[in-house]
């Protein structure tokens, strides 16, 4: 990266009290990067309407974070959000497009055609089936599209992954985002328990219960 | 008749003349995939001579994703969701043509309550549209305010349709035999709010952006598209009203309750960026009026007449069916060999045929005029492609 | 200019004194029944002298084309060329089916006629693979240059794609 | 208050003669004192354009980095210094680097001359108005090589218009800026200012100040390319024309350098046609000018000055851009005819002395003559 920053950890960490000066320096530039992701303005379908063009509008307000100064130039953005379906004649663009970018950089794919291919996945013959079979992605936005609210906490979750993630020491570090995902005070174990329980809990079949349920339907059918 | 042989792009540009009287080199630019101004992924090839375009070679392709190729594999309910995603500023729209020919293939029947709240929220979309447009055009000349305010505005129909359909923007809603869910009960109440809510708006969006002289300068002479060019480039809806032809489907072939309502098709007199500018700003007054007409009289009755499980059987021919988006002419062909699933559906898009009208009317001018004729046609890059 | 572009109302033929129009102007285009709207069938060598009669006959006046398509056959080994012609002036509207072999799809362009045409013949060349004689500019509008194959013909296969699991 | 106006380099200049360090002193704090005072006031403006333009559209801006979001310029200013520095491959690596720092310079050297306040101007040079409209001239230079040495075809042609726009704007610029010398028969800052202690020349130039003030205005947004100048960046059409291949540092040289222009104009406007840090004094009313002069200059400089940035945020967020074309022809066919003839009605005004308050040291008394020459006056 910049000239600064990698020589700045070889130079700081022999000295006294080097480390903790580091890791004050760490949550200074985590913070700047993480409370000004400029977002670059690409959009490719529908959900550029939503993600890039309703969240920045009046009432959703992506400004409100430091995310609005929506840079035309890839040198001069972030975050490339990857509004829309990504097609094969696309696919070397984008990775144009990212590679242009300027370190650090930050993805996030929205929609289920940038997540997987989404409505187009079957019997297409140019629809990339994922944004990240041809760039990196760091969060994930499902929806079809998604809404302006869900983008704001992809860009929420991409903000704790910056803070909490790479320090200058161990640059490219990254913060796994289904962790940095979770509200505060939870952890990734008190999700795996109520996953369990739910698979327990629809394992089990009451059949009195079941009984009721069907007779309710059947006379919902008569009538 | 012999076979040519295909060429490509690079032999495309080689093979185009080069013109320079003053001894000045031109030079070609490319304008997107990713550019501020093409809204999504359209590519223009620019042949500049300094700032004055002199040819313009639009490149697609970069958002195809096969839909027609897709719909041969789905059945008939299933076709209408993947036309959300071609214009997904007219989704209903795009909708309604599909359903159309498929209830004609398949004998479908409607009542008045279906057809009036399919024309209900056509015009809903074709006003939300044009919000989203007169924005975005705003934010082409320049000023970005226009953005925010079509948006604030915008944001109010979007709250309707989400009470009743559920979605915002790729809505699903019109569906072989009916709409999807009964309108809200608050429907009425909600857009009678939003038209007095927004009547006054529509004003407000004159003063700011209409009256301003730059926008005025910007836009008069600009692009112009005579009315015989608009034709036979293929040009339909607001860009060939915008040009003198006052055709208008739901006045030529009134479908849904257009027929029984009062309504006027603005035209233009000029064909430039202005009248085209004008004539969408008069569209959406007159969509306030047709709706004004229907609101209260939405006839008592079912709003779906097919099972939902039902399976959808078409006998084998051909059928083809267009209607009015907020862009033009949507049209969809069906061959049918009979059974479940189409043999071959075409969708004739109203931003593809409207697309080349711009390889007409940008040479001569500067780099930023084609930007304002680019917005003054109101593509939406995914219904080019499909 | 633009006045006398404006539709007529009320001057619209019947389909079936459509189908007779045609007919006259080309003995050997047989009627469509099994199109919902008026429709006839001719020959690839008929095509282009109907094509242009079409759209200058001051009865006909088909000024708009409004899409143009193919449909692939291959139990038939053809191609099947659609126009869908509308004449704004008139208020009507006609299909017209041209039949090309599919082995040697080749095709007379009508750009000439309806300029639009130049694109969406293009479109059809891209996804069928139908080359048009006398185009001005045939390259491939969607898919890249260098790609093989006709997408949108019945029996094109791709590695890539995948079908849906029933 | 003593309003006599002692910039810093001359109140320097004293010191030095008794203690000769005394000129590192001055250099030293003036550097670190003109650096964090650009540096503060880049940040700022930055943040109220961001909060400005959101409230001009419905919206509440920068909210959640620091109270009201006003930490929201440190962090960017912070990400755009540890940002990968990306120099195009075949750009001319010279020229790309130097860009941005000549931008930025001419700026810097435009604000040393400015009177801020009647002690607070690091140098009053005699030709102020001069120097300030040449240094500012380098702004151009910069945005020129950075859009050529790009390798970039959006870029060259984001510098080509620049150029000609800001050249052809310049003269406009020159001819309003003439007029409040006339007005003040001095080139030096500082007098002017002074010239203005009965009155601004807004006022009392009977209309040539206003029309001088207007073009002023209007010549100021197109020489730092501000809506509805902005066709040199226009996004809509240029991408993001000059500074497409910029990012990190670079970028944010040229990001600051455009919003400190605009401090620049604010400023000149000011110091021109506002009286600079003169409260609003009228003519010899002694109570009045009293009760004004209970606000310090240093207040009434940074209000005016605001005022006027107000006004080019408001044109920014309101107005779209004109062609290239449309813009040489304001400038060409509008604009300077006007310049020209309200200079031409401008110096018939000073000439016959009808202006309220008229100074007695208006240029009807003779020159002296150099050294050298016969006594007499007249020409060898």
């Amino acid at each position: 990266m910049g000239l600064v920053t990698d020589h700045l950890p070889g130079a700081l960490l022999p000295l006294p009290g080097g480390g903790a000066l580091l890791t004050a320096i760490d949550q200074v530039v985590n913070w700047s990067r993480a409370n000004s992701l400029w977002p670059l303005t690409f959009g490719t379908s529908c959900c550029a309407i939503e993600v890039m063009m309703a969240t920045g509008a009046a009432r959703h307000d992506l400004a409100r974070f430091g995310a609005e100064v929506a840079r035309p130039s890839p040198r001069q953005a972030d975050l490339l959000i990857i509004a829309g379906t990504i097609v094969k004649k696309m696919a070397p663009r984008l990775r144009t497009l990212w590679e242009q970018m300027a370190e650090p950089r930050y993805v996030i794919a929205t929609g289920s055609c940038a997540i997987s291919g989404g409505p187009f996945l079957y019997h297409s013959y140019t629809t990339i089936r994922g944004a990240d079979e041809v760039i990196p992605v760091d969060v994930y936005v499902p929806g079809c599209p998604p809404r302006p609210e869900a983008l704001l906490y992809g860009l929420l979750t991409l903000q704790k992954m910056i803070r909490e993630g790479s320090t200058l020491a161990r640059p490219g570090q990254v913060r796994r985002p289904v962790l940095a995902a979770l509200p505060d005070g939870m952890t990734l174990d008190d999700v795996r328990a109520e996953i369990a329980a739910l698979v327990q809990e629809t394992a089990t079949v009451d059949r009195k219960a079941a009984a009721a349920v069907g007779a309710a339907f059947a006379a919902q059918d008569r009538v | 008749m012999t076979a040519p042989a295909p060429t490509t792009l690079r032999a495309r540009l080689d093979a185009t003349p080069w013109a320079s009287p003053l001894g000045t080199q031109e030079y070609f630019v490319n304008m997107g995939p990713q550019h501020p101004s093409t809204h999504g992924v359209l590519r223009l090839v620019l042949k500049l001579d300094g700032e004055t375009v002199r040819e313009v070679v639009p490149v697609l392709g970069y958002i195809h994703r096969g839909i027609e190729k897709i719909c041969e594999h789905s059945n008939y309910r299933q076709l209408v969701h993947l036309t959300d995603r071609m214009d997904y500023l007219s989704a209903l729209a795009n909708n309604w043509a599909v359903t159309r020919v498929v209830e004609k293939a398949a004998g479908l029947e409607t009542n008045g309550r279906i057809e009036a709240i399919r024309t209900l929220v056509t015009e809903l979309q074709r006003i939300h549209s044009h919000q989203l447009w007169w924005g975005v055009f705003g934010m082409d000349l320049g000023a970005f305010t226009p953005f925010f305010y079509g948006f604030r505005d915008r944001e109010i129909l979007t709250d309707v349709f989400e009470r009743t359909i559920g979605g915002r923007l790729t809505l699903n809603y019109i569906q072989p035999g009916g709409v999807m869910h009964d309108i809200h009960p608050e429907f009425v109440r909600d857009v009678k709010a939003f038209m007095a809510v927004f009547r006054p708006r529509l004003d407000e969006y004159e003063a700011l952006l209409s009256e301003n002289v730059i926008v005025q300068e910007r836009l008069r002479g600009v692009g112009v598209l005579s009315a015989a060019d608009a034709v036979a480039l293929g040009a339909t809806g607001p860009v060939l009203r915008a040009s003198g032809v006052a055709h208008d489907l739901r006045k030529a072939e009134p479908y849904g309750l257009y027929g029984q309502v009062q309504f006027d098709v603005p035209i233009g007199s000029r064909g430039d960026c202005w009248d085209r500018y004008a004539v969408r700003m008069c569209e959406m007054r007159q969509s306030l009026r047709i709706v004004d007409q229907l609101i209260d009289h939405i006839p008592e009755g079912k709003h779906f007449l097919v099972k939902p499980a039902a399976k959808i059987k078409v006998q084998p021919g051909v059928w083809y069916s267009h209607l009015e988006t907020a862009r033009g002419v949507l049209g969809a062909m069906l061959v049918s060999t009979g059974g479940e699933a189409p043999y071959r559906v075409h969708l004739r898009t109203p931003n593809f045929n409207n697309l080349w009208t711009v390889t007409a009317m940008a040479p001569g001018g500067r780099v930023g005029d084609l930007v304002a004729i680019l917005s003054s046609l109101d593509l939406v890059v995914p219904d080019i492609d499909r | 200019m633009a006045a006398d572009l404006l539709p007529l109302a009320g001057l619209a033929l019947s389909p079936d004194a459509l189908v007779a129009a045609v007919q006259l102007l080309c003995p050997a285009a047989q009627a469509r029944p099994d199109c919902d709207r008026p429709a006839v069938k001719v020959t690839v060598g008929d095509w282009p002298e109907l094509a242009g009669r079409l759209r200058a006959h001051a009865d006909l006046l088909f000024d708009l084309l409004e899409t143009h398509t193919a449909i692939d056959w291959p139990e038939s080994g053809r191609i099947e060329l659609v126009y869908l012609l509308t004449s704004l002036r008139r208020g009507h509207h006609l299909t017209v089916f041209v039949d090309i072999p599919r082995d040697d799809p080749v095709a007379p362009s009508v750009c000439a006629v309806w300029p639009v045409a130049q694109w969406q013949e293009r479109e059809v060349y891209d996804l069928f693979g139908v080359r048009y004689a006398d185009h001005p500019d045939l390259r491939r509008l969607f898919l890249d240059d260098d790609w093989q194959g006709f997408p949108l013909r019945k029996d094109y296969a791709d590695a890539f794609m995948l079908d849906r699991p029933s | 208050m003593s309003l006599e106006p002692q910039s810093l380099a001359s109140r320097t200049a004293a010191a030095v003669d008794a203690e000769p360090w005394m000129a590192i002193a001055f250099l030293a704090a003036s550097v670190v004192g003109v650096a964090a005072f650009v540096t503060v006031l880049g940040l700022v403006l930055i943040y109220a354009e961001r909060k400005i333009a959101a409230h001009f559209q419905c919206r509440v801006g920068p909210y959640r980095v620091g109270p009201h979001g006003t930490l929201q310029a440190v962090a960017d200013a912070i990400k755009l210094l540890l940002k990968e520095d990306v120099v195009p491959a075949g750009a001319d690596r010279l020229l790309h680097i130097l860009a941005p720092v000549l931008s930025f310079a001419g700026m810097v050297l435009c604000i040393v001359a400015l009177p801020l306040g009647p002690h607070a101007q690091v140098v009053d040079l005699d030709i102020g108005v001069l120097y300030v409209a040449a240094v500012a001239g380098l702004g151009v230079i910069g945005i020129l090589l950075g859009g050529w040495s790009s390798h970039n075809k959006w870029s060259l042609l984001g510098a080509m218009r620049a150029g000609a726009q800001i050249i052809s704007y310049e003269l406009s610029a020159m001819l309003a800026l003439l007029v409040a010398v006339l007005f003040s028969g001095t080139l030096q800052l500082s007098g002017i200012v002074l010239a203005q202690q009965e009155g601004w020349w807004i006022w009392r130039a009977h209309g040539a100040g206003v029309v001088a003030f207007a073009l002023f205005v209007v010549a100021g947004t197109a020489e730092i390319n501000r809506t509805p100048f902005d066709l040199a960046e226009g996004e809509s059409e240029l991408t993001a024309g000059f500074h497409t291949e910029y990012s990190g540092l670079r970028f944010a040289f040229f990001f600051l350098a455009e919003f400190l222009n605009l401090f620049v104009v604010a400023a000149m406007v000011t110091t021109l046609f506002l009286g600079g840090w003169m409260p609003l004094h009228i003519g010899q009313w002694a109570a009045w000018n009293a009760a004004m002069d209970l606000l310090p200059p240093g207040l009434w400089f940074a209000g005016k000055a605001a005022a006027v940035v107000f006004l080019l945020m408001w044109f920014r967020w309101t107005f779209p851009r004109l062609r290239v074309d449309q813009l040489m022809r304001l400038e060409w066919k509008v604009l300077l005819p006007i310049g020209f003839a309200n200079l031409f009605f401008a110096a018939g005004l000073v000439v016959s002395g009808w202006y309220f308050f008229p100074t007695d040291a208006a240029p009807t008394a003779p020159l002296p003559a150099p050294a050298g020459w016969p006594s007499d006056g007249a020409a060898p």
